[in-house]
């Protein structure tokens, strides 16, 4: 915190508050994803809770300027816990007039307004489809408006430099993050540190964003612009060391942690797709921990291999949105009856088809459930919170070792690209994730099972002795052999069933957050955990008797879940699809639970999930 | 376990007792004993052998070769059998496919493998149909065939997959026929000591859809006539009474000679398997389109000189290893940025 | 009728009966699929109604004699209605002791077994894994055993043609369907065009098989072995010109009539399947009507080769079975996405993954209601009969093309390769198709729908004027331009739902066979009709209040389901699968139905279903 | 409409009103306003063209040309045209497609349609990289390239697509570059002439994710050094002076000599384009991975003898038609043995 301290006390007043939801927009070339997470990582550093919202356009980069083209993050940080990036904003960063426009409707009446004027001049405006500039025409009256030249500040404190104007452009981001900084009375030290790392070998570069971030700071300083600054101390989370994880690099640390609980090599056979691709960049680094990544030719062989792989012996994993999970149902269906352990991400997207493949659905899980040709079932997990993602990813490979089966993992691009703190965990309270292969000739039958788990054993090749056949066609209960007859094919239909749905054994009771019993019970899965513990939080503060169970394993059902159902007066599924959990459950219990849905490629806001539980409880 | 102790395994070891499902006088039978009579020479642990085969008549092969086995899903074999072989370079991964599940459906796996030179060694078994669906026409079927599914004739011009496959970069290309045991025996031996992808078309006969689709390569006068067998360093010679050969032409284009007077063996070309550069062969792998050409047989191309997939990957692991060190956990949980809560 | 005529009247017995239910049997090689439908040819020439069940293996040919060789035909026909191809069988055929083997549990006590005692030595009984010969350890007791040198009488009866010994043999099926001729007093003359036609290049051939044929035929005139011979009387079926069709044969049918009933161009991209493949031969046939087939490379290009085929203005279809089936679902939700006609055959088999490809499943359904990514809603018909399959076809076209939409139609092995009379419509009773192409630039927007059936304009390559772009991303409403907008999206999704939805209006009501109201309701779907059918008639003739609903529209489901189930004390829906539409049933009308579920690659057996309304009565 | 009411077409005709989204100096521009320019002069009515594409940055090419436009899935515009050709041969129907989606998960359709020979023009934007998933490595990257996916670098080696497709049985096979908008537009000319198959490379830089990639090409001096310029009927020459040229070796090979004393423009190998054999044109396919051999550009080949998919499926069609009649459906539904209830 040196950089602070060593900062003279600023005249203006500073106010200590709970919370704040910042919001960075501008041009997708402007660099504001680096700017968001630069602010997260420093508040989340301090000690803040954190959650975060990046909202970018498909296109890799629209034309400057346009609305297309405008690319978002949102933070949510606070002194207490925290569920959702926020429905509205206090702060709004806009660096053009089309960021302006897209963003402002989220904007707090009397939340503070920062525009970087420089970029509304006639063309600017026109990019955006505006007919007149808002800096003037007093449209945004009733925000607090700090209209600040940015980019030509930016200029003047890099002048010196002697770099090119483009390349002073480029750090005004870092500008706009400078006064954030002054704002919230935070650091530059973390940042100053990832500048250094980022551009060890373009000191000069280096040296210009670090300049623009300090003249930000300097700016609010000097010219007292915003009057106050805010102080959100740190959050009481639970004990421990934390980091900010997204989902995606959270599944993947699960990956390598699983792999190396269970002594396995780790093979990713994956086909980039927007949001999954990540995975296999951060796995692509981890190869001295043994992990292996295969960039397929497409999705097909991307889960091929994968078969292929855990055929051999690997903790075989294969990773992908709705799309590409679409093109793997063919060869999934050989996973079932090969009964052999690996798992498949799917980081689900708005479609269907192509759709909007930047923005966030849970419309996926019919197709993970029932995607398949004849009677496939494979068990599902979703991940709550992108911290969360790490602890799936390690369950779902435990299960696929222990039964010998693909295990589908849902998340979605919310989970993907947000972040939030996450405990780091001690190894040793890790379990171990046992695995044995088969060695013995004598005992080996490819489809002997074994009584409790009814997983068949796992004989490598290699193996002196147990040379055997596996493929597609049903095979004989024990021997594995081809086998077409009437009642055996009936017999494993129903053993393959049974090996799921055993698994609800195997897995903790639904246990409700809040309200025990009561007059509403809230099911979600996913990914809309955080707006749906933000929303119960304040009704239940109103005396309102209101239960949440969050889903983790979707298939096979906590064996409770009939049970817990039936404490409560009504049951509401709000899901980020047409009612997809809501129909697996009517099917199940046959009761009668209220779908809320939402088809807008963004999370649950909070409010729209309270005012569906009060319209419920008739208040 | 080292060379020296391996027992001397024999083509019985690798028979199983699976009853063999072809049609009596399925050209599937004759590749099934080569394999099994190939197998045991090569000096390799019987559970080193894995055989990876897609859907079709030809890919029960698994079933019954006494080897780990693996029969997949239509046309997947090849990205199958690239997991395993990544994940254990150590094992000796053979795929059994046929036209269709190669060439149709698997068409683009089987391309891809070949760029990359994953050790794999590819069987193909060609009989120009769909054998397992009862006879509809398959991407080697000959133009204008009349099949089930072209009741008045194909309109689709055939791949040859020797082209393809050069086409596709492969390193080691060869072609053989179910009915010459002896060179299909020696094909294979081949293959399996070519270290990068081996891509081997084996002309099949389907007795039952599609008989007689290589006739004119098989029978008995045909043979010698239609048939030039390529052997590394010998010349281009063929016909019954080895009077016919290959000659290049001043314009890199190759013509057939009679040998005699005007022409002797010196001046005919000499098969240069090794090449370093794959013009040469798929040169020779178009001249059977040609009339008065024969269709070339044996190891078109084999050039080894260049690193396996599965070992540029592993040999990556192991790099990276040496380089930063065994992956530590607690160090990659505790990476960049984190921060402690009292 | 003239061969009979000439016949001298036989001194056995002639008993008239209703009923017959006949099964040939024997190596794959033997020629019993030939065998058993020139059986069904005649049966239905002569006016019985028929149902046919074939049953062949995998294998293009297993090694002759074995078990997994064996093919069977199995023929129901009858002077009255007739449902299914029958539980048992009152006279079985067996070339082989593979085939007596396989077969012999489903004869009755006391039924005919005709066996060709040539094939009974040493080294057949081993392949057919038998320790001593039935036909002499008295094993074969309480059947009417008639053992016939076969191939032995054949011999002889082609001697003198100067053929080599295999030729010979391979007529020794004509030899056992000319006693099965004999043994229900039906003429050899259709059998004998047959022969002449099919083997018209090969006299000699044609002369070996009518020999043979009338040597089985006089070989029972001359023996008398079967001392009484069968009589059954033509059915009552409704008036008017039949045929008998394979479901394969109906679908391909019904999409040529609805080309020519909609003007349009057939086309058909597919990749061959089991067992889908006959569709794509019989409608490669078909090129004097207008009709192209397309062999794709894969599932893939046979899916999308179809898209592009709608969309430049043809009646495309694609045909498949399950694993093809999953290999579309990712192209399927384009086809949603663009809102294009067409549709999408699947002809159910045993699964998962390969399975049992040349069985019959129902498992299906989920994967076609649900099998895609995201939300992405498709109309799913269904076939009953084979002679319905032609029926489904026409009006699968006709609800892709009214609403433009991708449409499924779901049937299986059992109908594919099962035949059935099917009653020859009138051209003129089959209504016109009407399609209209989007031709006026001034009016002309992509997705301008009509507001009646929601169905946008279809707007084809080649107009003037028209230009325009589609594509798998989210579309604005109205434009069809690429649009990302949160509320245009959830419009959208809502709209593409709602015009499948609306498809209700548009089909009939649900009417139950039997009784309007009762103790049991039995909703079924696909080919368990038949069974369903045979196994109410006696129920309800025992007085059991029991209404029959067999689904053709699996959805949407007609609007007044729900209300006839409540009509019903209890509901039950026999499937083969895990219970599928069961899981539909449940989830939309929360009833507590009940599922039967047989997943043996077989129909049901009447008797089964029998048993289950039994029990579910308490009866 | 006869060819003689044709209203004069001008680029502005093939323009829409959509915001061009792709990244400010992409090479993506330079090829839409190749195609835009050329497009007016073919003759052809702009309602018959049809841009199909699959996904990627480069497959959002049919929102920016005023025709009929399909933007399919990832990988699948081969099939998707094909589909409309069949149907619709009247059509005149361009691909626009990346490596990633011709040659990774569309390999497959990309070669069957060349095999085929589909009257279909495809233009493969090959920029090395998966552009639109943000900088990926593709089939066409170099081996050890690093990227997002590959920070050891890649381990696969690549396709050269003109290779490929030779061996894809290709009838017509060229390559251009995105800033060679002269060269590019007679390219895209020769194309357009051609009946079957049409396979065009265009070199395209990604300047966010693999910037420069063909700077060895486009280069100015690099140009001239490493870039030859195949004309029908022209002899291989290249160089900055034109003072280098390819020669023909005795034993079929080919050398690159200096013009001067030693050789002159007559010792060298005179392009020809329409060779009916398809080694030559592999060969020249090929001599890029040589040291010292230039990058050829222009018309490969352009065989154009066959006949293309879509005329002979309906040609079939109309041949069993005049054969047959027109099929009556009433006759269809009482074919085979029918009885009677009365
Ligand atoms: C996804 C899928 N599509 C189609 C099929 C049907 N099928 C099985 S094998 C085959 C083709 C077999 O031909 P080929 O590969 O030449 O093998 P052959 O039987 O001739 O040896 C087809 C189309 C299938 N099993 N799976
Ligand atoms: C089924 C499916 N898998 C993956 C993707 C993600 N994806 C979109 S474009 C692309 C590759 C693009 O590369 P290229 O074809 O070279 O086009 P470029 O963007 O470079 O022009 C990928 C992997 C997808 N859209 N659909
Ligand atoms: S169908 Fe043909 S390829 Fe298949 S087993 Fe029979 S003969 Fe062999
Ligand atoms: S990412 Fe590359 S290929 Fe894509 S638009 Fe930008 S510069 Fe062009
Ligand atoms: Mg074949
Ligand atoms: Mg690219």
């Amino acid at each position: 915190m040196s950089t602070l301290a060593e900062t003279p006390l600023a005249k203006s007043k500073r106010e200590v508050i709970e919370q704040a939801v910042i919001r960075f927009a501008g041009d997708s070339g402007d660099g504001m994803q680096i700017t968001g997470s630069q602010f997260t990582n420093t508040v989340a550093l301090y000690g803040n809770d954190i959650a975060t919202f990046p909202d970018y356009p498909a296109e890799i980069r629209a034309p400057a300027g346009t609305l297309p083209g405008v690319s978002g993050y949102q933070l949510h940080f606070s002194s207490s816990e925290v569920y959702t990036p926020g429905d509205a904003v206090d702060v709004l960063i806009a660096m053009n007039p089309a960021a302006l426009k897209m963003n402002l409707a989220d904007l707090k009446a009397n939340g503070i307004l920062i525009v970087n004027s420089d970029a509304f001049k006639e063309g600017d405006l026109r990019k955006a489809q505006m007919t007149s500039n808002p800096l003037e025409d007093h449209s945004l009256d009733k925000y607090r408006l700090f209209s600040v030249e940015a980019q030509r500040l930016t200029r003047a404190a890099l002048q010196h430099l002697g770099i090119d104007a483009k390349a002073m452009d480029r750090c005004k981001n870092f500008f706009a993050l400078g006064m954030c900084y002054w704002l919230y009375n935070r650091s530059m030290d973390p940042t100053f540190r990832w500048i250094d790392e980022k551009f060890s070998k373009k000191p000069l570069v280096a040296e210009a964003n670090k300049l623009a971030l300090k003249a930000g700071y300097s700016y609010c300083e000097a010219t007292e612009a915003f009057q106050v600054s805010y102080e959100i101390p740190p959050a009481k989370l639970e004990k421990g060391f934390y980091r900010s994880l997204s989902g995606n690099q959270a599944l993947a640390l699960g990956f390598v942690t699983a792999a190396q609980k269970s002594g396995l090599t780790l093979f990713l056979g994956s086909y980039p797709i927007t949001p999954a691709s990540d995975i296999l960049h951060e796995l692509s680094q981890y190869k001295n921990f043994g992990v292996m990544t295969f960039q397929a030719e497409d999705e097909i062989a991307a889960m091929t291999s994968t078969i292929g792989a855990s055929y051999a012996g690997a903790l075989a994993l294969t990773t992908t949105s709705g799309p590409g999970m679409a093109l793997k149902t063919e060869a999934m269906g050989l996973a079932v009856m090969t009964e052999l352990p690996m798992v498949i991400v799917d980081v689900q997207r708005g479609g269907p088809s192509t759709g909007l493949p930047t923005k966030t659905e849970q419309a996926d899980l019919l197709q993970a459930l029932f995607g398949r040709n004849s009677e496939a079932p494979i068990p599902v997990l979703a991940a709550s919170t992108p911290a969360d993602c790490f602890w799936v990813a390690v369950e779902a490979c435990r299960i696929a070792l222990k039964y010998m089966v693909p295990v589908i993992v849902l998340t979605d691009g919310y989970l993907a690209n947000g972040s939030g703190p996450w405990r780091i965990p001690e190894i040793e309270d890790i379990p171990a994730i046992p695995v044995s292969f088969a060695t013995d000739p004598a005992t080996y039958e490819p489809y002997k099972r074994d009584p409790q788990t009814l997983a068949r054993p796992w004989a490598v090749p290699g193996t002196p002795g147990l040379e055997h056949r596996i493929g597609g066609l049903e095979k004989k209960d024990g021997s594995g052999n081809i086998n077409y007859e009437p009642l055996n094919h009936e017999n494993m239909v129903r053993i393959r069933a049974a090996k799921v749905a055993g698994i609800a054994q195997d897995i903790p009771d639904a246990v409700p957050e809040g309200d025990a019993e009561g007059d509403l019970l809230i099911i979600g899965w996913g990914s809309t955990c955080g707006s749906i513990t933000a929303a119960v939080k304040p009704q239940r503060a109103k005396g309102r008797r209101i239960g949440h169970v969050h889903l983790r394993h979707l298939n096979p059902l906590p064996k409770n879940l009939g049970e817990v159902m039936k404490r409560y007066k009504k049951v509401l599924v709000p899901e980020l699809n047409m009612g997809q959990l809501l129909w697996v459950l009517r099917a199940k219990y046959l009761v009668d639970a209220i779908g809320l849905n939402k088809i807008q490629g963004r999370p649950f806001k909070q409010n729209e999930l309270e005012v569906k539980i009060e319209e419920l409880l008739g208040v | 376990m080292t060379t020296a102790a391996l027992p001397q395994l024999t083509k019985k070891d690798f028979q199983t007792d699976q009853e063999v499902r072809w049609c009596p006088g399925c050209g599937d039978y004759a590749i099934l004993s080569a394999v099994q009579s190939v197998f045991p020479e090569l000096g390799i642990p019987r559970e080193k052998f894995v055989v990876v085969s897609g859907i079709g008549c030809s890919s029960r092969f698994p079933y019954y070769m006494n080897t780990y086995g693996f029969h997949s899903i239509h046309g997947r074999a090849p990205a199958v059998a690239t997991g395993i072989k990544a994940v254990r370079p150590d094992l000796d991964v053979w795929v059994a496919t046929g036209d269709g599940d190669a060439l149709a459906i698997g068409g683009n796996h089987t391309i891809h493998m070949l760029r990359r030179n994953v050790g794999i060694k590819v069987l193909l078994f060609n009989n120009r149909i769909y054998g397992l669906t009862k006879g509809q026409y398959s991407p080697t079927s000959e133009y204008h065939k009349v099949t089930k599914s072209t009741p008045y004739g194909s309109p689709d011009r055939p791949f040859n997959p020797i082209s393809l496959a050069i086409g596709s970069e492969a390193t080691f290309v060869a072609r053989s026929v179910d009915v010459f045991q002896a060179h299909l025996k020696d094909t294979l031996k081949h293959a399996a000591v070519h270290r990068g992808s081996a891509f081997i078309e084996i002309l099949q006969n389907c007795n039952i859809f599609n008989n007689g689709a290589w006739e004119g390569i098989t029978e008995k006068d045909a043979r010698s006539e239609h048939v030039i067998q390529l052997e590394h360093g010998k010349p281009l010679v063929f016909g019954k009474n080895r009077d016919k050969g290959i000659r290049r032409l001043a314009d890199g284009d190759i013509e057939v000679v009679p040998l005699g007077d005007k022409y002797t063996e010196k001046d005919l070309i000499v098969h240069d398997a090794h090449h370093p550069r794959a013009s040469y062969a798929f040169l020779l792998s178009h001249m059977e389109h040609r009339p008065g050409f024969p269709t070339p047989i044996g190891v078109l191309r084999a050039w080894d000189d260049l690193p396996r997939y599965e070992d540029v990957m592993n040999d990556q692991l192991k790099e990276v290893t040496a380089k930063k060190g065994r992956g530590d956990l607690a160090k990659l949980f505790r990476a960049g940025d984190t921060w402690e809560v009292k």
